[in-house]
């Protein structure tokens, strides 16, 4: 019964890890990295690591996504999202280009 | 199954890479530099993993119990921190980068060419 | 540690479940993903309390404790990007129904001892935090920002935009 | 403890800068500057006396009496968890002549980096009346608390003998490295180099922890002597042994910098504040050689790990890639700094090279020729310091004959460079003689390749110090490519200068500067890291790259170093011994230590890369290089992106190609 | 490089390196395999120390020395995190305003506040017993005092946060373990050796040094993560940019047409 708990476990992380990976928007980003953890805390419960997925549960539940989405915060302020837009491309390639040729101070090209 | 876990942290590992190479965000490939490390974890801790083993914590357990591995534990242990404070440390370079560059684009950042 | 493979089959319920959760936080627009992280951390907690009774070992309880206290945490800094948090009914009706329902059969299988009063206060904690969370409060994204430019932005561009809550897609 | 001075010391080698990184995170912000600086120095000498210490207790052949009496390492296990039957459950620090030499080499660098910054270098600017969090960072306490942990974490990498606490000590050294890097945050480059720095040396860390992972799977042990045993008692090597294999070394290669691992070195040198460059560059690199090796010989030489003829055709071939590129691109370099950083990587390469060839003689060459050659780049280094904070650049040709002024530095400057391209009695020349005559038995083209490496990276520094202080030959002249490069990053130079405000108004001709030092797109206008450029020359500033330079040239002199290399070089490559005395406390009963010392054949081709070295450098002040050859190196050039995501494809590539080069003989064709 | 070109070199190699991967995969023991040398002498060694968590014991007393990498790891980050994110020349500094947050959610902060600091402190103070330690109370303590910056107000949290203090404490956990060795080396019989009383097995109090060295971590990491989350807030919420910054140019606020 433990190694389906686990298989279903590793199947859950390695989906949220994908997920993770392609949403390329970090603020997105950081909703599936936060699932994640709580996928692996579950997996290290299941391989009976009860002290790593307290650990795993006290960095990826609150920490991580607060750090992430402060830098985001501060990253996109002012310009309504500069790097929003440099995120954009990630996710509509069609916008994100348009973008890329307008020219901007303090830019490249 | 005997192979599952150690394969899913090759997964891991190659799709965080995948996610850096592609990224056009510093603050999503500092998320895709988590996702490579928690492919760490998997490995180690499958690797310690015992069958029908419980946790090596006797406070409600018989010391005789069959136990799995500590050591890949306090490894993992080990190992998450480092993740933790790395990631803190890269967000805080990302911060100061968008500053002075305007973007955290890394395709439009080429300062440092040869 | 015998292991009794029952309350591991029904832990395995709230973990399958999860699945389609991932789907709804990886794809959904930020408010949606917010609502359905809540509830993973809400199936998360059930299914480490039922893993706890299933492997036998009472000191896994520390897990789902640790969950309860932190998932609100998380919860709400999230909300605090995506201004507030979202009315989410269908999550306050799965904790106020499932939470119990795992909860008391877990209390009556392990007797009246120190474990059932911690599980009692898990309980009590993740229905109070689910219930909280998902009771859909507006709260401007942008208190907290005291930025003169981020001011004319408002919560959808800074708040909503920046962080992808751009409704129609 | 009667075993104290030797074992005991160990583990307080690196505890000592810890305690001293706490003190100072704390006080430092309450003391005055020289109070701090005075306070890193004291504990950075008291763990460096420790070092040598432990050294000399080792010369006096009661290093063992930690762990195996008798015996040539001293070991000391910390918890005092010795080992019953089975492997023992603690951590062993082990002290050999090699790693206790290059703790001690580790500890004197921070020393003189810490003189060198005495009093100096521009601490972060603390914003006026700003409280907690930022005012934190403008405490004077800062900087030398992270060279403290740094001396910490470069210490313990050398002296463990655990894998995992081995990759404990590689991630501090990351981390504090990192921060270093772009310590200057006003700038925007070092914020970059910093990054990339960071997340190349992260991925290489991570490698390294899967191979850990591996090991463990296949051997239940962390320690390196444990490890060795249990591959050898499991029988011939397979893809599993393979695999672990080439995850360490890629991970401990990342910090070697070798070819195509090495992206993230010239970015982060350019841009590190020169004092961390001195630690970068002079030691930090050369320990990731040294990982490699020390895990190569100590877990994977025996019957169970990777064969021989495998293990150093994948050395000899990153090596020689690496020296090669790096020979190349640091002559294409203009930038001081850049130019420095790339005769690293190709340095790093010979390193690679001359123990590559797995035999004491190669192995005793290699360390002579890391201890010279730390010293050297060192002073060159702290040359260029010298330079930014006087003239606020650090490019070549603006700075084309400028430094008349500065006759003593310009000399230090030629000298660092004759040395780099293998003057005797310089100890760069005997290493390099050493190592070059070992590789040469192997394989007698590699001669050839230390010849002209040397003889490149020298001879571009010894051009570049032509140019800039004697202004011998024309005025450089851009050529086209050059000033395309301008046209392109002329916006860029602009962006770069509105972070540093406060130093234009010090400096009123750097709006000029920013711009045309656009050409080559590392432009060559600085910020003097001392606040303002430099009008007097500090004495310290001076004597520190003097005596750096006397001590290479003393490594070269000093037949007792020889002669303790010589010895170094056979208990290090050893793999029996080694987990005999870590295990089971026997003395190492090794082969006699190689001759070690002048020949020569060894002097004479150190005289002709010289002579090589020197012509270069004369016929190229006459006039740039022939657009020809700029067009066959333009790609090379190309690769240097600083992109990120280009940086980890290499890497990839990297373990990729390790493993294509590793596989025949473990397991191919077999 | 360009983007195809990136993408072409690394599927190429990681082609190479999951196959090679996934061959050294089949050497692995089995999922779940018997053999664990190093593990059962761990645990071994942990009973012979009475410390009821293995995972402790191995973590602060076997191999206590990783433990110590680790936390410098994280002091050096600390510090490196406030150096890099100080407030640079040019740059302003704002007062925030204070949020306005529904009394629901406000209720449930402060509520949680108390019981989250209790488990935090009772995570650290069990490490040696149950699962949890130093690191994860820890955690959890700077975690809740967080709290109050989501659910109240970031100006409530900084009446509670003297920086200054957290750093003193970061500092003074870092100094602590390391002292605990050297004292050990100089006066004992090795670096980080285990000199106290044992206690008695699956106590509060057993296992010796454990103890002071877990709560050593637990206050360093209480006080490094609220520093570390202090500086972050700090950009986010109180410095401005410094005018003309790179981002000025077209900073209009665009809402995303959608």
């Amino acid at each position: 019964m433990t190694d389906v708990l686990v298989a279903v476990a590793l199947l859950l992380v390695a989906a949220a890890a994908t997920a993770a990976v392609v949403n390329r928007d970090p603020a997105r980003q950081a909703f599936v990295l936060s699932f994640l953890g709580l996928s692996l805390a579950l997996l290290f419960t299941y391989v009976q690591a009860p002290d790593v997925a307290l650990s795993q549960l006290a960095v990826g539940s609150a920490l991580t996504p607060l750090m992430i989405l402060l830098t985001v915060r501060k990253v996109t302020r002012g310009s309504a999202g500069g790097p929003a837009r440099t995120a954009g491309p990630g996710r509509r390639p069609d916008r994100g280009t348009a973008r890329d040729r307008r020219p901007r101070r303090g830019e490249r090209r | 199954m005997s192979v599952l876990p150690y394969l899913v942290a090759g997964w891991i590992f190659l799709v965080g890479l995948y996610g850096l190479v592609t990224s056009r965000d510093l603050i999503h490939a500092v998320g895709c530099l988590a996702v490579t490390q928690s492919s760490t974890y998997v490995l180690l801790l499958a690797v310690g993993y015992r069958r029908g083993g419980t946790a090596p914590v006797f406070a409600d357990a018989p010391a005789g119990a069959r136990v799995v591995d500590p050591v890949v534990q306090a490894l993992t242990l080990t190992d998450i921190v480092v993740g933790a404070t790395v990631t803190a440390l890269l967000l805080a370079l990302v911060v100061q980068l968008r500053k002075r560059h305007g973007t955290v684009d890394p395709d439009r950042l080429s300062e440092l060419r040869g | 540690m015998r292991t009794s493979d029952g309350w591991l089959a029904a832990a395995l319920v709230p973990l399958v479940l999860l699945a389609p959760v991932l789907w709804r936080v990886a794809t959904g627009r930020p408010r949606d993903r917010l609502i359905a992280l809540n509830l993973a951390q809400l199936l998360a907690a059930l299914a480490l309390l039922l893993a706890s009774q299933g492997f036998a070992r009472s000191s896994y309880l520390d897990l789902a404790l640790l969950l309860a206290v932190l998932a609100p945490a998380g919860t709400l800094v999230f909300a605090r990007f995506v201004g507030g948090v979202p009315a989410a009914p269908f999550v306050r009706r799965i904790a106020c129904a499932a939470v119990p329902a795992t909860v008391l059969p877990l209390c009556a299988a392990g007797g009246v001892s120190r474990q059932s009063v911690k599980l009692l206060v898990i309980g009590a904690l993740l229905v109070a935090g689910s219930v909280v969370t998902s009771s859909g409060t507006q709260e401007s994204a942008e208190a907290d920002v005291a930025d003169p430019a981020g001011g004319g932005t408002g919560p959808g561009a800074a708040g909503g935009g920046a962080e992808g809550g751009v409704p129609g897609d | 403890m009667s075993a104290f001075p030797a074992a005991s010391a160990l583990p307080l080698v690196v505890a000592v800068p810890l305690l001293g990184a706490a003190v100072l995170a704390v006080a430092g912000r309450r003391l005055p500057r020289v109070a701090a600086d005075a306070v890193a120095v004291a504990f950075a000498g008291t763990a460096a006396a420790g070092a040598l210490l432990a050294a000399a207790g080792w010369a006096r052949g009661a290093g063992g009496a930690g762990g195996a009496r008798g015996s040539a390492y001293a070991v000391q296990w910390l918890g005092g968890w010795r080992p019953g039957r089975g492997g023992g459950t603690g951590i062993a620090f082990v002290g050999d002549p090699l790693s206790l030499g290059l703790a001690a080499l580790v500890s004197l660098l921070v020393i003189a980096v810490l003189a060198y910054s005495w009093r100096y270098f521009e601490e972060p600017p603390l914003p006026p009346g700003s409280p907690g969090t930022a005012g934190a960072a403008g405490r004077s306490g800062a900087f030398p608390a992270l060279v403290l942990l740094f001396q910490a974490s470069m210490s313990g990498f050398c002296l463990t003998g655990d894998l995992f606490d081995a990759f404990v000590f590689f991630e501090l050294m990351g981390v504090v490295a990192y921060a270093l890097t772009g310590l200057r945050v006003e700038e925007p480059r070092p914020v970059h180099g910093a990054l990339a720095f960071g997340v190349v040396n992260s991925l290489g860390g991570y490698a390294l922890l899967l191979g850990i992972g591996l090991l463990y799977a296949r051997t239940g042990e962390l320690g390196l002597a444990q490890l060795g045993r249990r591959l050898d008692h499991g029988g011939g090597p397979d893809a599993l042994v393979l695999a672990a294999f080439v995850l360490v070394t890629a991970g401990l290669l990342v910090k070697a910098a070798a070819v195509p691992f090495h992206f993230w070195l010239p970015d982060a040198h350019a841009v590190a504040p020169t004092p961390v460059c001195l630690l970068l560059s002079g030691v930090m690199v050369e320990l990731g050689a040294y990982g490699a090796f020390r895990v190569y010989w100590t877990v994977f030489a025996g019957s169970g790990g990777v064969p021989p003829e495998a293990a150093t055709r994948t050395f000899l071939t990153v090596g020689v890639l690496t020296a090669l590129l790096g020979a190349v691109m640091c002559w294409r370099q203009r930038h001081l700094k850049r130019l420095l950083a790339f005769s690293t990587v190709a340095h790093g390469g010979l390193f690679a090279v001359g123990a590559g060839v797995l035999s004491a003689d190669g192995t005793a060459g290699t360390a002579l020729y890391v201890l010279a050659h730390a010293g050297v780049k060192a002073a060159l280094f702290a040359c260029t310091g010298i330079l930014l904070d006087r003239y606020a650049s650090v490019d070549e040709h603006r700075l084309y004959g400028r430094a008349r002024e500065l006759p003593l530095v310009g000399g230090m400057f030629l000298l660092g460079g004759l040395a780099l391209c293998g003057l005797p009695p310089f100890g760069t020349s005997l290493g390099k003689a050493i190592a070059e005559e070992a590789a040469g038995r192997q394989l007698p083209w590699l001669t050839g390749v230390f010849v002209l490496v040397s003889a490149l990276t020298g001879g571009a520094v010894l051009r570049a110090g032509l140019r800039v202080f004697a202004g011998v030959g024309p005025r450089p002249r851009a050529t086209a490519a050059e000033t395309a490069g301008t046209e392109r990053t002329h916006t860029g130079a602009r962006n770069r200068d509105r972070g540093t405000d406060r130093h234009r108004e010090r400096d009123p001709d750097r709006g000029r500067d920013g711009v045309d030092g656009g050409a080559e797109r590392t432009p060559g206008d600085e910020v003097p890291e001392t606040g303002g450029p430099l009008r007097r020359i500090p004495a310290t500033m001076l004597l520190v790259p003097a005596a750096l330079l006397a001590a290479a040239l003393a490594v070269g002199l000093v037949p007792q170093l020889a002669a303790a290399a010589g010895r170094a070089g056979r208990l290090f490559a050893a793999h029996g011994p080694y987990a005999a005395a870590v295990l089971d406390g026997r003395a190492a009963h090794g082969s006699s230590p190689p001759a070690v010392g002048w020949t020569g054949t060894g002097a004479a081709l150190g005289l002709a890369s010289t002579a090589l070295g020197a012509g270069l450098a004369l016929l190229a002040v006459r006039g740039p290089l022939p657009e020809a050859l700029d067009r066959v190196l333009g790609p090379l050039r190309r690769l240097q992106s600083g992109h990120i995501g280009d940086y980890v494809a290499w890497t990839t590539a990297g373990l990729a190609l390790l493993a294509a080069l590793a596989a025949p003989g473990t397991v191919l064709g077999r | 490089m360009t983007r195809r070109g990136r993408l072409r070199l690394f599927l190429l190699a990681a082609l190479v390196l999951a196959a090679g991967y996934a061959v050294a995969c089949l050497d692995l023991p089995p999922f779940g395999g018997d053999r664990h040398p190093y593990g059962d002498r761990a645990v071994h060694a942990a009973l012979a120390r009475r410390t009821a968590n293995a995972v402790a014991s191995v973590n602060f007393d076997q191999r206590a020395m990783d433990t110590l990498g680790e936390e410098t790891i994280l002091f050096a980050a600390v510090l490196g995190a406030v150096v890099l994110l100080r407030r640079t020349a040019g740059e302003a500094r704002t007062e925030p305003e204070p949020a306005r947050v529904s009394a629901g959610v406000r209720r449930l902060g402060l509520a949680l506040l108390p019981v989250a600091l209790l488990v935090g402190l009772y995570v650290v103070a069990h490490g040696n017993v149950t699962p949890g330690g130093g690191f994860q109370g820890g955690v959890v303590v700077a975690t809740a005092l967080h709290l109050l910056y989501v659910a109240a107000d970031y100006r409530a949290l900084e009446r509670i946060r003297p920086v200054s203090r957290y750093e003193l404490g970061d500092a003074a956990g870092e100094f602590a373990y390391t002292m605990t060795g050297v004292c050990t080396a100089l006066a004992g019989p090795a670096f980080l050796a285990n000199v106290l009383p044992l206690g008695t097995f699956r106590a509060l109090a057993s296992a010796g040094t454990v103890v002071l060295l877990n709560a050593a971590v637990g206050m360093e990491v209480a006080c490094g993560v609220v520093v570390l989350l202090a500086t972050f807030l700090d950009q986010a919420v109180e410095i401005a940019d410094a005018p003309g910054g790179p981002r000025s140019a077209d900073g209009a606020p665009e809402e995303e047409p959608t």
